[in-house]
């Protein structure tokens, strides 16, 4: 018996799926996840550790080079879906699996791959991508150098230029926002979205305000890192995209909302962090507030979401992790904002 | 394996440690150096208590002052690079020559 | 065994210590010199000082990745990959280092070193400890102040803010000004 | 009771990474069970219990793919250090009444090896010169830090408690009365600052999902193995050390005592995989003035009455 095709095969089985979600593409993007979560199949956090890119929408010209870039960086054997069409999920995971599983086709392309990535693939990924930065003295052997800037402490130490996203988990959808980090404290933040969806798009959450503010909830006890509570805000989610809404459905979601808003340590975590002018705990309150409204009564319009501007002041002085939670808070609606707002 | 032997590793790992300490230009780097020939000194101690005087516990107690002086050297080098660093963005030995005294 | 040890341990010590004013990466400076005292702990507990051995690896990985921190911290280089060297009058201390090595072996070799007095005790952490907190409990005490010192003047040199800063000309306000909040609401 | 003042013979060298990656395997498939159970999708018992074998296969066939100017010295040296680590902390566990390597300062060498993981978490993070890896790098030497001293003096109370560094001794010490209830603020420290220390949920921010895995972030086939799997082990040897440290070593009715120390070591592992999923991870700006300000003078105050207890018991000197 082949080892290696019993490998594989073993893998295969429960392939580990990276979700770019691209601007426009939340149907697809919800079809895929509660199609993981019948399986079984975990969500991965960052390429390395994906065997399957699942890009959920159409993405744009400058998406389109990241996912060739993110692409370049998943380690064989893998696969790679492009889903335009909510229907079409579980053929095209079982179609992914295949490949995974096709000892042959892996050996060739593992073959045909190995050697270090090409430096052109890199820049670009260092660009768009997600986790490398540029600074301002250019790049050294293709790294970005720090430069140096006051910090909050009175000591004038580097500073590197890192873009966030659009590939992180939990993160708004092609949202980009450019940092300037000292240490893990933003210095500057300058958001964006990368290929906003084309005017005339529906919108998917058009009459599902619940779902909406469930998603939000989930994406924000993901980035706090609330697996349990998270996991179940998305199954409800999922549950009412599903099906009509019922009873027993509408005691759940009410059950979830009192644990998170009894949580001791969630309120220790998150009071006194500034998001703008209000709070991150406030944040989570009204989300909490909107979603059993939303559960309770017919449809009411969601909250106005943050211009991109409101967001990029509102990371400035925050460290890392904090960024994240704000983001998460404020969910910017990266479906229907501008283009680009730049804020120092 | 005899005194001599952990002697001449001991004098080794000084004599490198010597070296860095006067050689390089950085202050972590010096600090480096100073660490490995305090690494000697243990290790001089370590052996001189067992072959010369092992009934007595004085070797033993020299080895907790060197760990200890090592870890104070330790911290109040970086605090002292700190300060410096906050007044001038210097981290050399040589930019900070007109604190001799 | 134990003399295989010894060479092996005796030579990752000396070599590593080497690497450490050789290899370009400040990040594998930094895992070099950690790698050596690591060898010399070994050394150590090869001498029969348990204790002894098993805290200089405790203490020596701290401090090397507290090192680390402060090696970002000054010089972030990613990866290490501009060569470094930072160096002066790189002959002179060549020298004095190998003469200095040179001298220290020919007295180690030409001195007649006494015979050995006495037996390891049975149990030589215990000893430690009893001395320390008898006979030798003025150096421990020492010690102690001396770090005790250490941790005040470190906390003075690298900071440049002090209460007034944090609580007001009058120490009166009720949550301290922190750039960042703690997790116990001061 | 065996003689305490033995090590088990070399073959159970072989034996104990074989017993630990079990106790891993059982941890893994029960944290598997309780995600799928949240997640609402297929729970099937069988599929938890395959999971581990699965995914180590997923990751032997992975390609080990490099990122942008690497550090590969120190990546390698980093995720071979991390089960390298446990496996040596692990060396003094009892394996019912005796350990491996029956050292005089056991307790000592298991904090030693259990601080090795800061060095190798670091350089993983490190080595893969990507600026989120480096992220969750520092902030577990920053979590160390801060929990490194709660964890020593709860270690140290047992410790004193028992009058021995030796951790037989100190099982042997508990034959009258548990630790856990002469000292159940050390057990309770020790239980947060082990957490801390494997860099377990609610610990969990130098992996964390916001950094999008943190120090493993890079980190793809025999790599991502050898850190996750190094990750378990050390979760399995800190749950492991509760147990003669804190719960009686292998004291108890009916059952030998191996048995005994298998069931509440994996009670007190069961434990810590259910904590992870009920709390959100803790940040760096909260627990670190937690452990300092909290922590350690609770810790320092159960030492010290501690010590009272074994004077007025007549020990010491």
């Amino acid at each position: 018996m082949d080892l290696t095709r019993l490998l594989l095969r073993a893998g295969a089985a429960r392939p580990h799926v990276l979700l770019l979600p691209v601007p426009g593409g939340t149907s697809v993007r919800l079809a895929v996840e509660a199609e993981l979560a019948r399986r079984g199949w975990p969500l991965a956090q960052s390429p390395a550790d994906a065997d399957v890119l699942v890009v959920a929408g159409r993405p744009g010209p400058r998406l389109s080079e990241i996912v060739e870039a993110v692409w370049h960086r998943l380690p064989a054997p893998r696969a790679r879906i492009e889903l335009t069409d909510p229907a079409d999920v579980g053929l095209q995971l079982d179609a992914a699996a295949a490949v995974l599983a096709n000892t042959a086709r892996q050996r060739a392309r593992q073959h045909h791959d190995v050697g270090p990535v090409s430096h052109h693939a890199h820049e670009e990924h260092g660009e768009h991508g997600g986790h490398e930065g540029h600074g301002d003295m250019g790049p050294v052997a293709g790294l970005p150098m720090a430069d140096l800037g006051e910090d909050r402490d009175g000591l004038t130490l580097d500073r590197v230029h890192v873009p966030l996203g659009p590939l992180l988990p939990d993160w708004p959808p092609g949202l980009v926002v450019r940092v300037t980090l000292q240490g893990d404290v933003v210095q500057e933040a300058e958001a964006e979205v990368v290929d906003g969806p084309a005017a005339g798009e529906v919108d998917v959450w058009a009459g599902r305000a619940a779902a909406r503010e469930l998603d939000a909830l989930a994406r924000f006890l993901g980035v706090a890192g609330w697996d349990d509570a998270a996991d179940r805000a998305r199954r409800l989610r999922d549950d009412l995209l599903s099906g009509a809404p019922d009873e027993r459905h509408a005691t759940q979601v009410r059950t979830l909302v009192r644990r998170v808003r009894r949580s001791r340590a969630l309120r220790w975590l998150l009071r006194g962090l500034a998001a703008g002018d209000t709070d991150v705990g406030a944040l989570l309150e009204r989300r909490l507030a909107a979603v059993e409204r939303a559960v309770r009564g017919p449809d009411t319009p969601p909250s106005p979401p943050p211009d991109l501007a409101g967001l990029a002041r509102a990371l400035v002085g925050a460290d890392l992790a904090t960024l994240r939670l704000i983001v998460a808070a404020l969910d910017p609606d990266t479906e229907i904002a501008p283009a680009r707002v730049p804020h120092g | 394996m005899t005194l001599q032997l952990f002697l001449l590793v001991a004098a080794a790992l000084f004599a490198v440690g010597l070296y860095g300490a006067l050689s390089q230009m950085s202050i972590v780097m010096i600090m480096m150096g100073l660490e490995l020939m305090l690494n000697g000194v243990i290790v001089a101690t370590a052996a001189f208590w067992y072959y010369v005087a092992p009934g007595e516990t004085d070797g033993q107690v020299l080895v907790v002052v060197v760990i200890t002086a090592m870890a104070i050297e330790m911290a109040v080098g970086f605090a002292v690079a700190t300060a410096i660093y906050r007044r001038r963005q210097v981290d050399m030995t040589d930019d900070a020559a007109d604190l001799r005294g | 065994m134990s003399v295989v040890l010894f060479w092996a341990l005796a030579g990752a010590a000396v070599v590593l210590g080497v690497l450490v004013f050789r290899l370009d990466s400040m990040a594998q400076v930094t895992f070099a010199l950690l790698g050596s005292f690591l060898a010399v702990a070994g050394l150590v507990l090869l001498l029969g000082l348990g204790y002894l051995g098993a805290v200089i690896a405790l203490m020596m990985v701290i401090e090397m990745v507290i090192m680390a921190v402060f090696m970002i911290m000054f010089m972030m280089n990613p990866a290490g990959l501009m060569p470094m060297t930072m160096t002066h009058n790189r002959r002179g201390s060549l020298v004095i280092s190998v003469g200095a090595f040179v001298v220290l072996a020919a007295g180690i070799l030409l001195v007649d070193w006494p015979a050995r007095d006495g037996v390891p005790p049975p149990d030589p952490t215990f000893a430690l400890g009893e001395a320390l907190m008898g006979g030798q409990m003025l150096t421990m005490m020492t010690l102690g102040v001396g770090l005790f010192a250490t941790i005040v003047a470190t906390v003075v040199l690298s900071t440049d803010r002090g209460r007034y800063d944090r609580l007001g000309d009058e120490l009166d306000a009720p949550v301290a000004d922190d750039p960042m909040g703690g997790g116990v609401g001061r | 009771m065996a003689d305490p003042t033995a090590a088990l013979p070399l073959w159970s060298v072989l034996v104990l990474p074989l017993l630990l990656i079990s106790a891993a395997w059982v941890a893994v498939a029960f944290d598997a069970a309780l995600t799928a159970r949240a997640r609402g999708g297929r729970t099937e018992v069988a599929a938890a219990v395959l999971l581990p074998a699965r995914e180590t296969a997923r990751l032997l066939v992975g390609q080990r793919r490099r990122t942008l100017a690497p550090d590969r010295t120190l990546t390698t040296t980093g995720v071979v250090l991390l089960p390298i680590a446990a496996l040596l902390a692990a060396a003094v566990l009892p394996l019912g009444a005796r350990p491996v390597a029956d050292l005089s300062v056991g307790v000592v060498w298991f904090n030693a090896m259990e601080v090795l993981a800061w060095a190798a978490v670091w350089a993983a993070g490190w080595g893969a010169n990507s600026m989120l890896s480096l992220v969750g790098g520092y902030r577990f030497v920053a979590q160390g830090l801060a929990y490194e001293l709660p964890h020593m003096f709860a270690l140290i109370t047992a410790a004193l408690a028992a009058e021995s560094l030796r951790v037989p001794d100190i099982v042997a010490a508990q034959a009258d009365l548990w630790f856990v209830v002469l000292m159940p603020v050390a057990f309770l420290a020790y239980l947060v600052s082990t957490a801390a220390m494997a860099f377990w949920g609610p610990f969990d921010a130098p992996v964390g999902r916001d950094v999008a895995g943190g120090a493993a972030l890079e980190l793809c086939g025999i790599d991502r193995l050898l850190f996750v799997g190094g990750r378990w082990l050390l979760l399995v040897v800190a749950a492991a050390m509760a147990v003669p440290l804190f719960l009686g070593g292998g004291a108890g009715p009916l059952l030998p005592a191996p048995a005994w120390v298998a069931l509440k070591t994996l009670a007190v592992l069961a434990l810590l995989v259910w904590l992870r999923r009920r709390l959100p991870t803790v940040r760096m700006d909260r627990f670190a003035e937690f452990a300092w300000v909290v922590l350690i003078p609770l810790t320092i105050a159960q030492a010290l009455v501690v010590a009272i207890v074994v004077l007025q018991r007549g020990g010491g000197m």
